[in-house]
């Protein structure tokens, strides 16, 4: 193979939104059979050159080459014609139809007056899943699936033509480190078919793993590739926020603080069964599991959202029964949820606004809002946060990734709770950010309070959690204390084999 | 040959379960041949078919474009409009010599303006980007002030009795009226359920990036059903002014309303992505055989305002009821 | 989001702010065209006139909005207030005009409370129940009057009458009371709790919930104010006539509603304003009757209402998009 | 089902009774009647009254009262409904004069006999009626031209505030009203013609347009008198005491307006009357009777000056 033969390629890239210039001079190649992943903070552009290099953006400058053959590019769907497909982070799929309306989805197959040719259309598709070995046939509607599944229809649109490139963005941010096992080998199969991988991820251990080449981009223009082998973490992250890193963390200290949160043999439908646990204040407390292990439905089900069906919560000594998220708040509990953007915020109100949104009855002079309390809280949390923000008034909508993350968590810290409980706290943020707020959620601890830290991301737990609970299907398969747990047996807790 | 009917038989019998709606229209269907003497009579049930026919036309129309997450508030100022236009131009002096054939010119003038009048909205709404209720909302206005401008407030008569025997002829014991309604339904119902262009239209009111990020051109494809609603509404007028054998500017006030009512009773979800023409049938039948019941028991106007008003929160709630998930769901 | 970020800066400079303020430009243009052509129109006189006319739609406009930002329609407020005239003035004479004016409100509260406990309790889905509130009160009160009329017999010696056709400091009553539920729902919405979480609520349910926000009962009060703002409507339009007809609010939601549209509240909800609406209000006032003084017949009111409410919320998004057309393909 | 019965029992006793005594008046009549919009106003309403409780009194008719609530399509639906249950004769106020011709049509061709009451249908369906029974719109708008003449000395400027558009009874009215002003008075001016919808608050506010527009406003013309009451609301507000104020269908409201001296006259129109009339009309078309095809009933005008011979309207 001739190294300069390419499947992708794109030279000197300008793409400017009327304010920013969001890319700048970028040049950035995969080759067949490569695994190239792109880095780089939020905002930093990769987004951007991604929709570029899929035709949902036109460059004002700069040229693509497909195989080596100019293209432009007008469209996903031209793009896609060409060999070169995105897969997208968030999910875009149409739930009411089938899985195989899905993967073909924009270009159902045609008989005679514009009928769908469903025959050829479930055949092309059951041959699409089976290549993924996916369980669950193309007349499956999308809506029944889980989201690890959706991820694989998502997945099966990109080998409905002769791919030469396909993009993946985040492709692991909901999957479950089976379900992730899964998609490395079609990865690994698409390369050996002789693909071009582009690779976008924060998880810096995928792609260590399964990548060829790193390219890193910052504010908009190209900081240079990699190759994986002669690279470490340290660099590519002094490449991607232009200094090093301190990821290590104080020693893990075994708290001895009051037991804040106990609960017993706490139940719900069959979401998850006969769950105890206790909380220290001081400590964090991290549950680690499969997606759909009932890690969430216990933190919902603590703050009010779910009914439980048997079990007892003691709070400072006291027994209390929650029956809505109002009242949660009002016993001193707090929740971080895992979806920022459709539960934590209120994305077109100010940051000031979403931070005192649970306490807003309280902060009157008269039957009314006292701007100065508003205010005053702001500026605290907004300090002891860092977070970065041009003022108040900004829409939190506006923010990126990690400040609206610790807008969520100034918005809890400033009702004192007794208990924080954080689902996913670094759920789609880049890697300078995470490692602020795992920092943020150690200093917490160390002031006192409980925190109790949901994770998908087993280096986040590990490096977060005093003790480790594990969770498989619903119920508790092992606690860990931070000197007993190891990656090994971790994993082995997940998945219900110990 | 009977193995397949049984299939064929289990595969209604899913539908009919798929759809609750349906369940409704059986119960108030006894309910009604018990209480009263009337309604149980093949010709009753004619009626019934034409009376509904015309919003079930709409209905039609309404069930994509909802699917699509729009909505069409002007329908029943289209309506008017093209029923105004039917009954007008064939009495038009340029057609006099045409005799009967002089409907024919009115009749595609008028099912233009609905299609005209839906691209319109369409485009509006594909353009501006502006909610296709507000949109609606406006032409509901404008349009209701075109009929009046060129109607000048009077109503119109068609002087062919020719045209209002159409409405009242039959095609052996269906009313003509009933049979294109339910052709049209069968027709709408294949072009959802089985074209391209009938699932795209899922894709689009189901996730509306998904369906731009795959090629589907989402602006006209929307133009598209919105012209289809109007041909609908058009269609409707057409039909409904057949029936008098003439026109009035008021026609079709409040359709849109009871239209929407009937698809969303039918299942078709407001915010788009799911529905379909079976459902909407029922949620069609269910309202004319409630106004035809009503009628026939005599229940005063006042407390039929009352006993519609309630039965279709009533439905609304059981279907949020049997549709909602067991556990899972959260209490939010 | 970060795309957002990006092209909400975009029609910067005059074509942002025209945009911006496209409303009141539009509204400026409307009252500039109308004086040029009828002398009449920019006297005190008739601009009383027609905020007096409009304060009926303008007061139910203002409860509407506070349900809008919550994220849900009332589409009941037209036959609210045929029932809710129809009542105050029937009870006028056979209770007194303070004690009816307080048993309608108390009903009128009540029809409110029912939908606020389907819309917000229930959660049923806005438009169908008050759609199907709008055909039930219509009906009840046709049955509550047997369809007759109902009048006030006393005109001249009620005091009831201060309320539609009297005047305080040489302003009409009915502009007074206008203004002041303008006032206050605003200083509600803007400067209260229960406004900060009519906003959230709108804005994200899941989110206000989340937050510890009882949604339902947000939900539910927005249904009261509403309800309320209606009830008020009506003792303004019940001294007004001093009689009723059983379906004088007929039609009535609509133009509320297309008065809260025209005003730039959006009905995705969490953003809007009271004093957009009352531009809203006025605009739709003053196009009505600067027509009617310019000798067009009623309905051409309805074609430029239609294309006014296009361009004005067309100006509205595309302000807020960044760009004047659509990015759908 | 029992009902059918008991129908199939009375008929044959009736035919016995008929071979007996050769012409007992035995049988049940079922009168269908489909109303224009109950409860829009009082008029309507207490038409319907009456109807219900002058059928009540008649121990051989049976009815069903229907309401097609303004609506054309629904009252057609309900003509059909009621050809459905073969009702012995059918009253219509039509929702729209043209409109309802062919149902008309149809019910005639099912051998129904077709009732048209208050408000007259289009002439090409007069061929299918048994009998128009009701007021003459087009005399009303006449009548209250006249008074108009009297009242301003055949000189002057008005404004005409007509019912909902599209309706017959307005549309006659105005013509009636227009006609006869142009035959009697050419010097009275019309200025100015908005539709009130036959709805008080509409016509204040249409009044209140026409008294900032017009300073010279000698006399309006209301299509009846609920909104002549809107119209005088809205002058007496604005302090202009000179206007003469003439409607039709007196309503109570108008009756004591007048006796306060505040307006002129109207037409006096008992909706009693209207509905015995039909009834009556419905009963001789049923028992072969030979009706006239325009029955119409009296309604005078009434002004302060004759209002004593009348009583109040109870609506």
């Amino acid at each position: 193979m001739n190294a300069f033969d390419t499947a992708l390629r794109v030279q000197g890239i300008v793409k400017t939104f009327p304010a920013v210039r969001a890319l700048d001079d970028v040049s950035f190649d995969v080759r067949p059979g490569e695994v190239h992943a792109l880095l780089g903070e939020n905002g930093a552009g990769k987004s951007t050159l991604m929709k570029v290099l899929a035709g949902m953006h036109r460059p004002d400058q700069g040229r693509i080459f497909i195989s080596e053959e100019p293209a432009i590019l007008h469209s996903p769907l031209e793009a896609k014609r060409l060999g070169v497909v995105l897969i997208h982070q968030e999910l875009s799929l149409a739930e009411q139809m089938s899985v195989a309306e899905n993967i073909f989805l924009g270009e159902l197959p045609r008989k005679n007056f514009g009928m769908v040719d469903w025959k050829k259309l479930y055949a092309d598709a059951e041959a699409i899943l089976q290549r993924l070995n996916c369980d669950f046939g193309p007349q499956t509607r999308v809506e029944d699936l889980s989201i690890a599944k959706k991820q694989m229809v998502e997945i099966a649109r990109a080998l409905t033509v002769e791919a030469k490139a396909v993009i993946f963005d985040e492709p692991t941010a909901s999957l479950t480190d089976q379900e992730k096992e899964v998609l490395f080998d079609v990865i690994r199969d698409l390369q050996a078919q002789g693909v071009g991988i582009v690779y976008i991820s924060h998880r810096m251990e995928e792609i260590f793993r399964i990548s060829n080449r790193i390219s890193v981009l910052r504010d908009g223009t190209y900081r240079g590739t990699l190759e994986t082998v002669d690279t470490n973490e340290d660099e590519v992250t002094r490449l991607m926020i232009g200094r090093s890193l301190d990821t290590s963390r104080g020693g893990k200290v075994v708290s001895t603080g009051p037991v804040v949160l106990k609960v017993e043999n706490l139940s719900c439908g069959d979401l998850f069964e006969n769950v105890s646990f206790s909380v220290q204040a001081g400590e964090v407390l991290g549950f680690y599991g499969l997606v759909g292990a009932g890690r969430t439905a216990i933190a919902e089900a603590l703050f009010g959202l779910r009914r439980l069906s048997q079990g007892k919560v003691v709070l400072n000594g006291q027994e209390i029964t929650i029956t809505s998220p109002r009242h949660a708040v009002e016993q001193g509990l707090a929740l971080v949820p895992e979806s920022r953007k459709e539960q934590g915020l209120v994305l077109g109100m100010s940051c000031r606004d979403n931070m005192t949104l649970p306490q807003i009855g309280n902060l009157t002079t008269g039957p009314f809002v006292s701007n100065g309390g508003e205010i005053a809280i702001f500026d605290r949390y907004r300090d002891l946060l860092s977070i970065k923000t041009p003022g108040w008034r900004q829409l939190v909508g506006n923010l990126s990734g990690g400040n609206q993350q610790k807008i969520v968590i100034g918005k809890w810290l400033a009702m004192r709770p007794k208990v924080l409980i954080v689902d996913e706290p670094t759920r789609g943020i880049d890697v300078g950010s995470k490692a602020e707020i795992h920092n943020l959620l150690r200093e917490l601890a160390a002031d006192g309070y409980a925190v109790i830290v949901i994770s998908s991301e087993m280096p986040e737990i590990l490096s977060v959690s005093d003790r480790i609970i594990a969770m498989y299907r619903g119920e508790i398969t092992r606690e860990f204390t931070a000197d007993e747990v190891t990656e090994d047996n971790l994993v082995q807790a997940i998945s219900g084999l110990s | 040959m009977s193995i397949m009917n049984k299939s064929s038989a289990a595969r209604l019998w899913r539908q009919v379960v798929r759809h609750p709606i349906w369940f409704f229209v059986l119960v108030i269907f006894i309910f009604f041949s018990l209480a009263t003497d009337h309604f149980f009579a093949f010709h009753n049930f004619q009626n019934i078919l034409v009376q509904t026919s015309t919003i079930g036309l709409i209905a039609l129309g309404m069930t994509l474009v909802m699917i699509n997450g729009n909505i069409d508030l002007s329908v029943g100022a289209t309506l008017a409009l093209a029923a105004s236009l039917a009954v007008d131009i064939q009495g038009w002096p340029v057609f006099e010599s045409w005799g009967d054939w002089a409907m024919l010119p009115a009749v595609i003038a008028a099912l233009a303006s609905g299609i005209m009048l839906g691209a319109l909205n369409g485009i509006i709404v594909w353009k501006t980007g502006v909610n296709a209720f507000i949109v609606t909302l406006g032409a509901m206005l404008g349009v209701r002030g075109l009929v009046f401008i060129y109607t000048q407030e009077q109503s119109f008569y068609a002087m062919n009795f020719a045209y209002s025997d159409f409405g009242s002829s039959a095609v052996g014991p269906l009313p003509t009226l009933a049979v294109i309604f339910l052709v049209f339904t069968v027709i709408t119902h294949f072009l959802l359920a089985r074209t391209v262009h009938g699932r795209n239209t899922y894709a689009v009111g189901g996730n509306r990036d998904a369906a731009v990020n795959a090629g589907i051109r989402v602006g006209p494809h929307m133009v598209v059903n919105f012209m289809i609603v109007g041909f609908f509404a058009a269609l409707a007028g057409v039909t409904l002014s057949t029936q008098m054998g003439a026109s009035t500017p008021n026609l079709g006030r409040d359709y849109e309303l009871w239209t929407i009512t009937a698809v969303v009773l039918g299942g078709t979800k407001l915010t788009g992505g799911a529905g379909n023409i079976i459902g909407t049938l029922g949620g069609v039948l269910a309202i004319g055989i409630l106004r035809n019941g009503m009628n026939l028991m005599q229940v005063p106007a006042f407390y039929v305002l009352v006993i519609l008003g309630t039965i279709l929160i009533a439905v609304l709630f059981l279907d949020k009821q049997v549709n909602r998930k067991e556990d899972g769901e959260l209490r939010v | 989001m970060a795309e957002a970020t990006l092209t909400s800066n975009r029609l910067k400079g005059l074509g942002g702010t025209l945009a911006k303020q496209g409303i009141l430009i539009a509204f400026i243009v409307f009252m500039i065209g109308f004086a040029l052509f009828s002398e009449k129109f920019l006297t005190s006189g008739n601009v009383m006139t027609v905020i007096r006319q409009a304060a009926i739609v303008g007061v139910m406009a203002i409860g509407v909005t506070v349900v809008v930002i919550g994220g849900n329609l009332d589409l009941s407020v037209g036959s609210m207030l045929s029932f809710s005239t129809v009542l105050v003035v029937d009870l006028h004479d056979k209770i007194g005009p303070g004690e009816a004016i307080a048993v309608m409100l108390v009903a009128t509260l009540v029809l409110g409370a029912l939908n606020g406990f389907l819309i917000g309790y229930l959660r049923l889905n806005s438009l169908i129940v008050t759609l199907g509130m709008l055909s039930a009160i219509q009906g009840l009160t046709l049955i509550y009057t047997g369809g007759q009329n109902v009048d006030i017999s006393h005109q001249d010696t009620t005091w009831f009458a201060v309320f539609g056709r009297g005047q305080v400091f040489g302003l009409p009553v009915p502009i007074l009371i206008f203004a002041v539920v303008a006032v206050i729902v605003h200083v509600v919405l803007a400067y209260t709790p229960y406004g900060r979480r009519v906003y959230a609520v709108g804005g994200n349910p899941m989110a206000a919930v989340f937050s510890g926000i009882r949604r339902n009962r947000v939900v539910a009060c927005s249904y009261l104010i509403s309800a309320f703002c209606t009830g008020i409507a009506a003792v303004i339009l019940g001294s007004r006539v001093m009689g009723s007809q059983n379906n004088v609010g007929q039609g009535y939601e609509l133009l509320v509603l297309a008065a809260v549209i025209l005003g730039g509240t959006s009905l995705l909800g969490g953003s809007g304003s009271v004093l957009k609406t009352v531009i809203g209000v006025l605009i739709l006032g003053f196009i009505q009757n600067g027509l009617l003084l310019l000798g067009y017949a009623y309905y051409v009111q309805w074609l430029v209402t239609w294309v006014v409410i296009i361009l004005a919320v067309w100006l509205d998004v595309a302000a807020k998009r960044g760009r004047l057309f659509s990015p759908i393909a | 089902m029992t009902k059918m019965i008991q129908k199939s029992v009375a008929a044959g006793v009736v035919a016995s009774g008929l071979a007996l005594a050769g012409g007992a008046q035995a049988e049940t009549m079922t009168i269908g009647i489909t109303q224009n919009n109950v409860g829009v106003d009082s008029y309507q309403t207490t038409y319907e009254k009456a109807f219900i409780e002058a059928a009540s009194k008649n121990p051989d008719v049976k009815t069903i009262v229907l309401d097609a609530g303004g609506d054309v399509a629904r009252q057609i639906a309900q003509m059909q409904d009621l050809i459905q249950q073969q009702v012995d004769a059918i009253i219509i106020w039509p929702t729209n004069g043209k409109a309802v011709v062919p149902a008309v049509r149809k019910a005639n061709q099912a051998h129904i006999p077709v009732i048209v009451t208050n408000s007259n249908i289009a002439k090409e369906g007069q061929e299918f009626i048994a009998s128009f029974s009701g007021p003459n719109n087009i005399t009303q708008g006449a009548y209250s031209a006249e008074m108009m003449c009297d009242a301003l000395d055949n000189k002057g400027q008005i404004v005409q505030i007509t019912g909902q558009p599209g309706y017959t009874t307005a549309i006659e009215r105005q013509k009636g009203f227009e006609d006869r002003l142009a035959e009697v008075c050419p010097d009275v001016k019309i200025i100015e013609s908005q539709p009130g919808d036959w709805n008080r608050e509409k016509s204040q506010r249409v009044m209140e347009a026409f008294l900032t527009k017009y300073d010279d406003i000698d006399g309006v013309y209301a299509g009846d008198d609920n909104m002549g009451v809107g119209a005088l609301n809205a002058a007496k507000a604005a302090g202009r005491k000179d206007i003469i104020f003439i409607g039709a269908t007196n309503f109570s409201v108008g009756y004591e307006a007048m006796a306060r001296g505040e307006y002129y006259g109207s037409i006096y129109q008992s909706p009693v009357d209207d509905a015995k009339n039909a009834l009556q009309t419905a009963i001789d078309v049923i028992k072969g009777k030979d009706v006239p095809k325009m029955n119409y009933f009296d309604t005078p005008k009434i002004t302060q000056k004759n209002m004593d011979q009348f009583s109040k309207p109870v609506f």
